[in-house]
């Protein structure tokens, strides 16, 4: 037996290496007219590098930037990437509805008759009457130019954008414990942990370079820990050495007791608490750390165990791996915790676990919230193109920031309206209730995107409601319900600065001209500026002007990169804000004293989280809370989604690919085997998804990867609306939705 | 005297039940009833496993070897064989029903004639062994089962599962069943199924000396020279004078046309030339 | 069985197919195959199709199309054959259809671009493909051949390709 | 026991030489090759890590071969 398997070995052996001898790829032959552009993957949040090949004036390929962070890494999205300009649906001319009916018009006409129906809305019913819905893949200058377009030309502060939607959590989470937004650590830290805590992230399908690096992390140092906290066994969940699964929504009770576990089993640092972190409830910071432990007293494992559904061992051999002494510890998160009614607290706890072992600000050591978008930190959260922000980390509601913007913006004091407007599910909800007759939609899919978007696509079809939509690719879910469509300039087609999940801020060259009439979004906007009578405020003729003004606002707020100069991020291969100065090299790690240059040198600690005024971390004590809607008798299984690596958002790029569709045809609902037995259907077979807000029939896949009375549905598809079912209950801090957990039934169709 | 009864009615309900089954189940199992699956190779009946014998000693000479679950598959139906005589070609079989109604076709049309030419069937007995030992002689060789593959009964039955319910085109199964056709209409009378298939042929040599069968008293035939039995016979076979291996299929009909009690079916007689009888219990 | 004996048109017509699971190695499959059709009818996916002309003698054998339709080692065939032909397993692991060979000519991975398709779907999960340090997929003797990986390859002409374990 | 495929790279027209060494190895098995700069090789090693050893130990000590790509790893339990 051992000899015919033996056997069997080597000729199987002999038979893969003898097909792998039939030639590596050689790389590209630099031929005579080629030039290699550098830019940034126009995908995920990872913000990866690469080069983009040019040849005839046309985008032939491209190839990983080996000196950014990826290492010339791509994944298959990006690769495949120059197939986008070309693809079918690329909107190639300006589009009015006549009778229903999209048809093809000039820019003139197309122009006109945006900026009259902005002027008709806004002189009968008031600036209010219109309104800005942007996107974390808009550049940084095309964001700022909207920004500064709606809140100081129309005087509106009915701006906000899709990173509502995947990134305000984990904004509510950074400013409420440390008092400034964005991350403290960098990807560099991967290279360092040795326990990673993934909780409600599915880092090999979403971000599958950061996922890449912790998987040679892992290799490079046996002795690293992955935790994976999700309710599925998704492939991230795969490389873990202790996998969580928990019923959806109960993140909070297993959080805190991995911080009653830590609190209890002596891996406190209590020096670093001493120094460095004071204990909240509620918005007060008055409470103490015997406040805390008593307040943990709830948090048993065995209790948490039991609300989450998970076993109480691995809540505690979860804590003790991550509490180790000597060990450094990093937690990365996305949509599991932001898209949650109770996302800001959930990210406040997972602060908590890093603060209470003072496991952060060393390397290795980090909460790091990983984004969706390439440019939701950059363009949108930095920049403040938020319904309640003004850039760079001021708020609308400060007066004294409104009157610094005002000055930076030279428009009269006042200008800035006081109130902050309505957050991106309000905002839909004002143009339902026709209180928003102009909407620009730029570079975003809401007509897909959007939480219980059947209602919302209604609202679009209002017909006293004018929708302008700003956009590289036509029909896609939103682009059929406009009044105007406008081609904008895809990828590679522009020039701008994409800022990626480390505050890593990079630049995107042009490499080709916009195709058919399209144009960048900036020209767009400032055209409309012109319109409207304030060209004044939007004189751009480049996208360095633009940068060079942002550089001015930025200055003197704790973002400044005041040192990034178009010509410096022409050079580099991204650069890490702070960076105040044109010598400075970027910051890793904020908050740390000799790395961030905003900590002085004489400060008595290692780390000084100046975002608070008493520069200190808040452990907040948040209680436990479910779901806004758990399931129950009517609708009784949990109802989730999220993302597969073959796409990538609403699919009006990715699904254009036919290398991606044939791996991914079309999005499923993953039933775990017990569910399909009861349902009696088998992978093929169809299943109606039905919620208290609409239904959608969907092909089973059965699979262990989902957890039982659990079924989860890939968010790509525009002909399988994922969102026709999830909820539209709020985050009430950061006003994000909670697209990930919502009651369903579920028939065989 | 009492008339003797009609069998053909029930064979053709019989046949025709069969040929209607392989038309429907595709059906069936496209609509998720299991219980029924497989063609004429081999047949699964709710938790029985059936295997027609020819095909399965082609399997056997092509592997050179034998499974359990194989014999265990046979048991039933060679114990049918055995007991029943080849009522496989005659009331089950669909290309059976085919042939006659062909060969009923090319008699009206063509105005052959309607009588077999004396011990014609004698002469087929050793082409019958041949092309058995040709088909299994081959399966061998090419390692293959070659009445599993080529043998009628298979062929029409998985046609129509091919074409209703696997959606595939059926060239291997159309063709060589199209040749199977062309050899019905070209060459003499019923050659297919009395000479050429090698499924007629094994249960034909199934039969042992008390299998059922018909059985001839010479005292009560009416007069031997106007006899019409051998005229109803569909292989032109004298059951007068035929002998255990000449290719009856106990179809019945001789002892139908048979206008004295002459022809009887039965167990136990042998079906050796009358010369050699002997004494036998009953 | 006699390994001469591999039949006369496998020889004059190359490849042969990839089996169903449980199937006996090649030249034996083809000989107990009874072409009875039933493995082919209890595929709930229809994944099975009877092979054609050009297989010879194997003509209605019973093959695989990963391409079309891969394995997804529902076990539902083995246990309804009745000749021995497929080996009545349940256990999706102890299939040996074939076994998964990369392309690296053609293969993403091999060009540095980040794919685990084939990694991601593969039915056992990182038993039978796994990415090696720099994470190229690597083929490890757990693969069944189901084919699911060359179902799913995103490369045009599949970078990844199940050969038939009788081919070896 | 853990046995592999692995395809070894290596300088233009190298090939052959590093065959030559590699060959008299007991464990490696050679199995095919373009002539030039590539190599197909069977390798038995008693474990999985014996097996990156040797290869990293190939791509240190000698400077002809670029890379040792594994293509099938299966482990043998005898």
């Amino acid at each position: 037996m051992s000899i015919s398997r033996r056997e069997f070995l080597e000729s199987a052996a002999a038979a893969s290496a003898l097909a792998a001898l039939s030639g590596l790829p050689r790389p590209v032959q630099a031929a005579g007219g080629e030039k290699w552009v550098k830019s940034v993957c126009r995908y995920c949040g990872t913000g990866c590098g690469l080069y983009i090949g040019v040849r005839d004036g046309k985008v032939f390929a491209v190839k990983g930037d080996k000196d950014n962070h990826n290492q010339g890494f791509l994944c298959l999205k990006g690769f495949l990437l120059p197939q986008i300009l070309t693809a079918p649906t690329r909107c190639l001319y300006p589009m009015i509805r006549k009778d229903g009916k999209l048809v093809r018009a000039s820019w003139e006409e197309a122009m006109s008759l945006v900026a009259s129906k902005f002027k008709e809305a806004i002189e009968k019913y008031g600036p209010d009457a219109v309104a800005f819905y942007g996107s974390g893949q808009g550049l940084t200058e095309e964001t700022y130019v909207a920004n500064k377009l709606f809140k100081a030309g129309i005087r509106t502060n009915n701006v906000d954008g899709n990173p509502r939607l995947c990134m305000a959590s984990a904004v509510g989470g950074y400013v409420t414990t440390f008092g400034k937004d964005e991350p403290m650590g960098c990807y560099e830290d991967i290279d360092h942990a040795d326990v990673f805590l993934l909780v409600g992230t599915n880092t090999a399908e979403a971000h599958p370079i950061l996922f890449q690096r912790i998987v040679r992390r892992k290799e490079k140092a046996p002795g690293t820990k992955v935790i994976v906290m999700d309710p599925r066994r998704t492939p991230t969940a795969r490389i873990a050495d202790l996998h969580i699964s928990f019923k959806p929504g109960t993140d909070l009770a297993i959080l805190n007791a991995m911080a009653y576990v830590l609190v209890h089993e002596g891996y406190v640092d209590e020096e670093f608490i001493k120094n460095h972190v004071v204990f909240g409830e509620g918005t007060e910071t008055n409470k103490s750390f015997e406040d805390y432990k008593a307040f943990l007293a709830k948090y048993t494992p065995e209790k948490a165990a039991a609300i989450a559904g998970c076993k109480a061992e691995d809540i505690v051999t979860a804590a003790r791996w991550f509490g180790a002494r000597g060990k450094a510890s990093m937690s990365m998160w996305t949509m599991g915790l932001n898209q949650r009614t109770e996302g800001v607290w959930a990210n406040n706890l997972v602060h908590n676990l890093h603060l209470i072992t003072g496991k952060i600000g060393t390397p290795g050591s980090t909460p790091f919230s990983l984004t969706g978008q390439p440019n939701a930190c950059g363009g949108v959260r930095d920049g403040g193109a938020l319904s309640h922000l003004l850039p760079y980390g001021r708020l609308i509601a400060n007066e004294a920031h409104r009157k610094e913007m005002e000055k930076l913006w030279g428009v009269p004091e006042g200008t800035l309206k006081p109130k902050p407007g309505p957050s991106t599910v309000e905002m839909f909800q004002k143009v339902e209730a026709g209180e928003i007759k102009c909407l620009y939609i730029m570079c975003t899919n809401p007509g897909q995107s959007l939480p219980n978007v059947g209602r919302y696509r209604k609202a679009l079809q209002r017909d006293d409601v004018f929708v302008v939509v700003a956009e590289a690719f036509h029909p896609t879910r939103t682009s059929e319900l406009a009044d105007v469509v406008l081609p904008a300039a895809a990828w590679a087609e522009k020039e701008g600065v994409y800022g990626c999940a480390e505050r890593r801020y990079q630049l995107l060259e042009q490499a080709i001209p916009p195709s058919g009439e399209a144009r960048p979004d900036f020209e767009i906007l400032c055209d409309l500026g012109r319109r409207l009578g304030l060209g004044h405020l939007v004189p751009y003729k480049t996208p360095t002007d633009i940068w060079n003004e942002i550089l001015t606002v930025c200055k003197g707020t704790v973002y400044d990169f005041t040192g990034m100069t178009r010509e410096r991020l022409r050079q580099a291969h991204g650069l890490l804000w702070p960076l105040p100065t044109p010598d400075h090299p970027g910051t890793n790690r904020r908050y740390v004293k000799g790395e961030d240059p905003f900590v002085p040198a004489d400060w008595p600690h290692r780390i000084k989280f100046y975002g608070r005024p008493d520069g200190r971390a808040v452990v907040w004590m948040r209680p436990f809370k479910g779901p806004e809607e758990a399931p129950d008798a009517e609708y009784p299984m949990y109802y989730t989604t999220g993302r597969v690596i073959e796409h990538w958002h609403t699919g009006t790029m990715t699904r254009t690919c036919k290398e991606l569709v044939h791996a991914n045809a079309e999005a499923v609902a993953e039933l775990h085997p017990a569910d399909a037995q009861k349902l009696g259907v088998k992978t093929g077979d169809k299943v109606k998804i039905t919620s208290r807000r609409g239904s959608q029939v969907f092909k089973v896949k059965v699979t262990d990867t989902s957890r039982e009375n659990l079924v989860f549905v890939h968010m790509h598809d525009d002909q399988h609306l994922c969102n026709l079912i999830t909820i539209d209950a709020l985050d009430p801090i950061s006003k994000q939705p909670e697209f990930k957990v919502c009651g369903v039934k579920v028939e065989k169709a | 005297m009492n008339k003797p009864r009609r069998w053909t009615p029930l064979r053709r309900s019989v046949q025709l039940a069969v040929a209607l089954l392989y038309l429907v189940l595709p059906f069936l199992n496209r609509w998720g009833l299991r219980g029924f699956m497989g063609n004429l190779a081999s047949l699964k009946v709710g938790p029985v496993d059936l295997l027609e014998p020819a095909v399965a000693l082609s399997v056997v000479l092509a592997a050179g070897k034998i499974t359990a679950s194989l014999v265990l598959a046979l048991l039933p139906v060679v114990a049918l064989a055995v007991v029943l005589g080849p009522v496989f070609c005659s009331w089950v079989c669909p290309w059976g029903l085919l042939s006659e109604g062909l060969d009923y076709l090319k008699i009206r049309t063509l105005h052959l004639h309607r009588t077999w030419t004396a011990d014609g069937y004698r002469k087929l007995r050793p082409l019958r062994m041949a092309a058995l030992l040709v088909f299994l002689l081959a399966s061998s060789v090419v390692a293959s089962p070659l009445v599993a593959l080529l043998a009628p009964p298979r062929l029409v039955t998985a046609l129509p599962q091919e074409l209703f319910y696997l959606s595939v085109r059926p060239v291997v199964t159309g063709s060589v069943l199209l040749l199977w056709l062309l050899a019905e209409l070209f060459l003499p009378r019923r050659w297919v199924c009395r000479a050429l298939c090698p499924v007629g042929a094994l249960w034909n040599f199934l039969r042992l000396p008390w299998t059922l069968q018909v059985r001839f008293e010479p005292t009560l035939c009416v007069d031997p020279k106007v006899a019409p039995c051998h005229l109803h016979c569909p292989w032109g076979i004298d059951p007068r004078s035929m002998g255990r291996f000449d290719g009856c299929t106990n179809c019945l009909r001789c002892v139908e046309g048979c206008p004295s009690t002459a022809l009887r079916a039965g167990f136990g007689k042998p079906m050796d030339p009358p010369v050699r009888t002997k004494k036998v219990s009953t | 069985m006699k390994a001469s004996r591999r039949g006369l048109f496998p020889a004059l017509c190359g490849r042969v197919p990839l089996r169903p699971p449980g199937a006996r190695p090649e030249p034996e499959f083809a000989a107990l195959c009874i072409r009875c059709n039933r493995c082919i009818t209890a595929c709930p996916y229809k994944t099975l199709k009877p092979a054609s002309w050009i297989y010879g003698e194997r003509a209605g054998t019973p093959l695989v199309v990963p391409r079309k339709i891969p394995c997804y080692l529902c076990m539902a065939c083995p246990p309804v054959c009745p000749t021995g032909a497929l080996d009545p397993i349940t256990d999706k692991r102890a299939v040996r259809m074939g076994l998964a060979v990369v392309d690296p000519e053609s293969c993403f991975a091999h060009q540095g671009i980040l794919c685990r398709t084939c990694v991601d779907e593969c039915p056992l999960e990182g038993e039978a493909i796994y990415q090696d340090g720099e994470l190229k997929p690597v083929v490890t003797e757990k693969c069944v051949g189901c084919g699911v990986c060359e179902k799913v390859c995103p490369v045009a002409e599949p970078a990844i390709v199940v050969r038939p374990r009788g081919d070896q | 026991m853990v046995i592999a495929g692995v395809l070894i790279t290596t300088k233009p027209g190298q090939a052959p030489f590093v065959a030559a060494s590699l060959g008299a190895s007991p464990h490696v098995q050679l199995v095919g090759g373009d002539g030039s700069e590539r190599l197909a090789a069977v390798v038995s090693r008693e474990s999985g890590e014996a097996l990156e050893a040797w290869a990293e130990e190939l791509l240190r000590d000698d400077e002809r071969i670029l890379g040792v790509y594994p293509t099938f790893v299966g482990h043998d339990p005898e």
